[in-house]
């Protein structure tokens, strides 16, 4: 059993990285040294009973010395509240949670789209640890439009792998879908694919990633009430039949022991 | 009675369900706690007063395809599905894990005909850990067309005296909000030869997503909980509090001390802590410590002094 | 159909009640708006689809004695003790202006007996005013010993008929959601001759004040309304919805636009603001404008097309 | 018919006059406006659904110039919340609710007792603009300490009053509540009281005004959903039989015509 804490963090950061985008980084010491890239944690983004739940949100950077950060957009009243707890404030937050990615030392291929693109910072740091040729390794950033993806190019360039950009709307980078720049790339077979976006993007990158033949680990998404394999909310289908449980089997899985719905 | 403990002062939170005898009234709901073990690193599990653990059924279950929660007003709905491993695994699998705890390990079950949960109880009882049975009347009878064992005095007795007859421990019945008189249900299963009665289960609820034009559930409908159910939970509680003399274990949006002690003083012997682990996976422990602190400020000799005690004159 | 009115598109927004025809399915909770005047001055009267007032009863009523309220969890809970003026002031008093408003009025009734249903609702049948009538069934019937005519499908289908003997007005009961199956209830009312349902009303509740180790209501046990039940009242609706082909006006925590529309698609063919009014007095007017919106936007010919429309498959 | 008024007030400032008590000045013109001495708003704390209600806060002071102000201590979650309302922020403010003070050319004597102070510095400023001789007129200002009545003492000695202030541990004026203080006092028996604070000192204010022969208003309160009359939810019993409603008939009434439980 892994182990996991319940801590009250302090916002020690808050970063507007676009409209809808912020960035919080917490004093949360336990659980920052416990995490591992792809894990999760649970956040309580009031004090009051409504919204009652926590919210799930990837680890987007967790560092030893305590300082463990979260990036997320705005999509609902969970989100705003998130977005306006201020620099100083205490927040409850409980991790971490979950199967992170497996680390293989082959070539890497990280493919973030949208909000995907959270907990692949973490994942490239630690891939960078291993002792491995960075410079072999591809980071794929999409997004709708620039501010989606610009502010956190910078972040990912310094572990040294190449970093490839595009938007929807080609306001940044290449115009199109990251599965598009995906398929531009000339990848070995054996790198290893590590991907989290939206449901149709990953179902898009298991089809490729298939017919090249190169692994594919994928961070999905459920909705949680408890985040610990308490309460049995989370299942998805699986192509063998029955329900794996996102927040204890998951939330990264092989891509093709999912159902994709396309 | 009061004890000392190094100069601390020890409240005494004992209380008893019939031959069950609890350190204190807290236990967890089922279905809300898995098999406990998930929850070994977040807090002390021998302080709680029982352990109860998600539904066990006959045979495995898989459940209810997803979405299969969503959150609402000041609460949640639920349509797991009653996934469970089967009472096979369970006894192999999570028993013996459940039985080092050294605290009274309850095991709720679920059935869809008087066979079945006669059945589950004849080899529950074969394991010493097992403390007492809780037994969920909210199922569907398949063959009485699906009614809910729970909505028909006569089933719900029926359900019990079975339970009653094969099981070597104390019996709970966990009594269903979703009927005209609870108190009717609740007579029924003590005249049965039930032990105690717990509630509140869910109410059945439903949520839509207008965006899809759908229900939020795979399910359609599900099982509030959480906060917004506690006025219901109460009411009810009291209302049986009234009318049977078994003791009676009060559940439904409980989340601190307050909540808790409120059931108590409506008549409830003991609660349960439900949808709240979810938000504060800490919360029954949190419970225990705020109902001590209750006891020794308001020096009471025992916590029992706050079972029924609501006046109303 | 739409309307243009000098060049700004006007939605379809017109629902029938049986023989009542409305310019908009939003109406006023009984109990929740007065008797409507004391809202003139906050919002727009006339836009509503409907107002239905506070209940009425034969003799005035005093009420309980205070507390009266109080707020739970997203709710509140109300033993308001059906305090109102009694049918003849409010024929002299409160009548002469809602008839000026050109909205439907709907009189929601209340009594203890099937004769006092019956001679409220002569006195009202005399006043042009009156559009139709909704009756609270919730009430206990004093003859049978207290137990709530909507709690059983004879009596409720007795005063459905009584009362529609009496009124020259469509007839709309009002359902208890405290009952094992409503669709029980709604099927009896339907056979008694109702035009329609509306539901649900508050489900029974209670809170605990720990200080005073005494229930927070005078009354001990209370009705909750708000956002809290509205799982509650969704599902009920939606069930009711499959049992009979009368218009359903659907109630329970309905606060938005969004909640309306839910409602409908659930198979409500209007719905009653409640306790959204005292959060929001305006909250009835703007859910008729967030409809609108809604209809314009989905291009929708009318709202009639959202009632009933969730896709289940 | 009085109108009534709905307003996204704006919160310009914010004054903590105690660890507890917290005076916030709203830009809100046409609730103040219409305001009278006596009269209240429901203030909605937060957006969400829990807390449900508004809140009832008596008005503290109301300029035609648009500045509303409430004088509130933290006792609930309600009152933390909106303490925690920053400059700036909008609050949804509903009045002016309710029947105030009935102002009479007689000399006055103000009575308030911790938060019921509130309302009495709108009524005090209100009886100066009558032309009556302020000279004549008292404020007994009570608390339980310090810091409950000293924030207030200037406020209320522009008007040229006479201000009595009283504490119940002595740590600022007269040890004692305000009822000694008043009884001290040789009023003439013309002189009209105006009162408000915790049901005990009104009740014996009450008492004291009846032997005394002065007419005696009191501020009483209640709790409340609506408001504005719609719930009947706020009723009080009366010395004739049958109920008030504390948010229409009052909030201020005569103390003869109440039930005082003593
Ligand atoms: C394991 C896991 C990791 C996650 N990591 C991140 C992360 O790193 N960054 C991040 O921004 N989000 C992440 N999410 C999603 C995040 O949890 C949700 O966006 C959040 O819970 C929404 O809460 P809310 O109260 O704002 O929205 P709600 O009020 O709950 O929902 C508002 C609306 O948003 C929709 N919605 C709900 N979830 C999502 C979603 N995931 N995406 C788009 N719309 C949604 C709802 O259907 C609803 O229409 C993660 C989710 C999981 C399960
Ligand atoms: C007409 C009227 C005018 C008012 N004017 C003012 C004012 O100017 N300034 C002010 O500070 N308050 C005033 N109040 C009281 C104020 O409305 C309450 O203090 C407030 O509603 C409490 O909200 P809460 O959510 O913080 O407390 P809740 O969470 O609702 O209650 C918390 C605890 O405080 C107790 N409580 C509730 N109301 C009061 C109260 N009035 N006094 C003491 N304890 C209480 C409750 O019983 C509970 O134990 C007024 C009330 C009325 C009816
Ligand atoms: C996710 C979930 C699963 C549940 N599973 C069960 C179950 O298996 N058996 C049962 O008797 N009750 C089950 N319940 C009901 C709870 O035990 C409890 O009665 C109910 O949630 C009300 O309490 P609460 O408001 O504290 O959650 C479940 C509740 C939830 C939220
Ligand atoms: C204060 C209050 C008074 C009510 N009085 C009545 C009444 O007189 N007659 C009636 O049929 N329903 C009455 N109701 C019930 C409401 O009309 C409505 O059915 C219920 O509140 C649920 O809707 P809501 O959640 O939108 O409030 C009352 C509700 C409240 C909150
Ligand atoms: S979120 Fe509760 S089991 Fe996964
Ligand atoms: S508070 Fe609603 S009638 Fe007074």
């Amino acid at each position: 059993m892994m182990t996991q804490y319940q801590e009250k963090a302090v916002v020690i950061r808050r970063e507007q990285l676009s409209a809808d985008n912020v960035r919080l980084t917490f004093e949360c010491p336990d659980i920052a040294a416990a995490a591992y890239p792809g894990q999760f944690v649970m956040i309580r983004v009031g004090t009051g009973n409504d919204p009652l739940l926590r919210r799930p949100f990837s680890i987007h950077q967790a560092h030893k010395e305590g300082l463990l950060q979260v990036y997320f957009k705005i999509v609902g009243r969970g989100t705003e509240m998130l977005a306006e707890v201020g620099e100083g404030a205490e927040v409850s937050i409980l991790g971490p949670l979950g199967r992170g990615f497996r680390l293989v030392e082959s070539p890497a291929c990280l493919v973030g789209g949208g909000l995907g693109i959270a907990p692949l910072l973490f994942l490239a740091r630690e891939l960078s640890r291993l002792q491995r040729d960075c410079g072999l390794d591809t980071v794929i950033l999409g997004g709708r439009s620039r501010s989606e993806v610009e502010p956190l190019v910078k972040d990912f360039e310094q572990f040294g792998m190449t970093v490839v950009t595009t938007t929807d709307d080609g306001s940044y980078g290449q115009r199109g879908f990251v599965t598009a720049a995906f398929s531009s790339l000339s990848l070995p077979a054996s790198c290893a694919v590590y991907c989290c976006g939206p449901e149709p993007m990953m179902a898009g990158m298991n089809v490729l990633c298939r017919a090249r033949g190169n692994s594919c680990q994928v961070s999905v998404e459920s909705v949680m009430a408890c985040g610990m394999g308490a309460c049995l909310g989370c299942s998805k289908p699986t192509r063998g039949g029955g329900y794996v449980h996102v927040c204890v089997d998951g939330p990264v899985f092989d891509a093709e022991e999912m159902v994709w719905n396309i | 009675m009061e004890y000392l403990n190094g100069g601390v002062r020890i409240p005494d939170l004992r209380v008893d369900i019939g031959p069950l005898s609890l350190a204190n009234p807290v236990m967890t709901a089922s279905g809300t706690f898995g098999y406990a073990r998930e929850f070994e690193s977040l807090l002390n599990l021998r302080r709680l007063g029982a352990i109860i653990v998600k539904g066990i059924s006959l045979h495995p279950r898989s459940g209810n395809p997803p979405p299969r929660i969503i959150e609402t007003a000041c609460g949640m709905l639920n349509a797991i599905g009653l996934q469970n491993v089967g009472v096979d695994r369970f006894i192999v699998e999570k028993i013996p894990y459940l039985g080092t705890l050294g605290v009274p390990i309850i095991v709720n079950i679920l059935g869809d005909s008087l066979d079945e949960y006669r059945h589950i109880t004849e080899k529950l009882s074969g394991c010493g850990t097992v403390a007492a049975i809780e037994i969920n009347i909210s199922c569907p009878n398949v063959k009485k067309g699906g009614v809910a064992f729970g909505a028909d005095p006569a089933m719900a007795a029926a359900v019990t005296r079975t339970v009653r007859e094969a099981a070597a421990v104390p019996v709970i019945v966990k009594l269903s909000p979703n009927v005209t008189d609870v108190t009717v249900i609740a007579k029924a299963v003590e005249d049965g030869g039930a032990t105690a009665v717990s509630l509140i289960n869910t109410l059945i609820g439903m949520a839509i997503d207008l965006k899809r034009r759908r229900p939020a559930l795979a399910n359609v409908c599900g099982g509030l909980s959480g906060p917004a159910i506690k006025p219901v939970a109460l009411r009810m509680v009291y209302q049986v509090a009234q009318a049977v003399s078994i003791p009676i274990i009060g559940i439904g949006g409980i989340a601190t001390a307050e909540d808790a002690l409120e059931f108590m003083l409506a008549g409830a012997t003991a609660v349960q802590i439900g949808t709240a682990n979810f938000v504060n996976p800490r919360a029954s422990e949190e419970v225990v410590d705020g109902i001590g602190n209750y006891v020794l400020q308001e020096k009471l000799p025992s916590v029992r002094e706050v079972i029924g005690a609501l006046e109303t004159g």
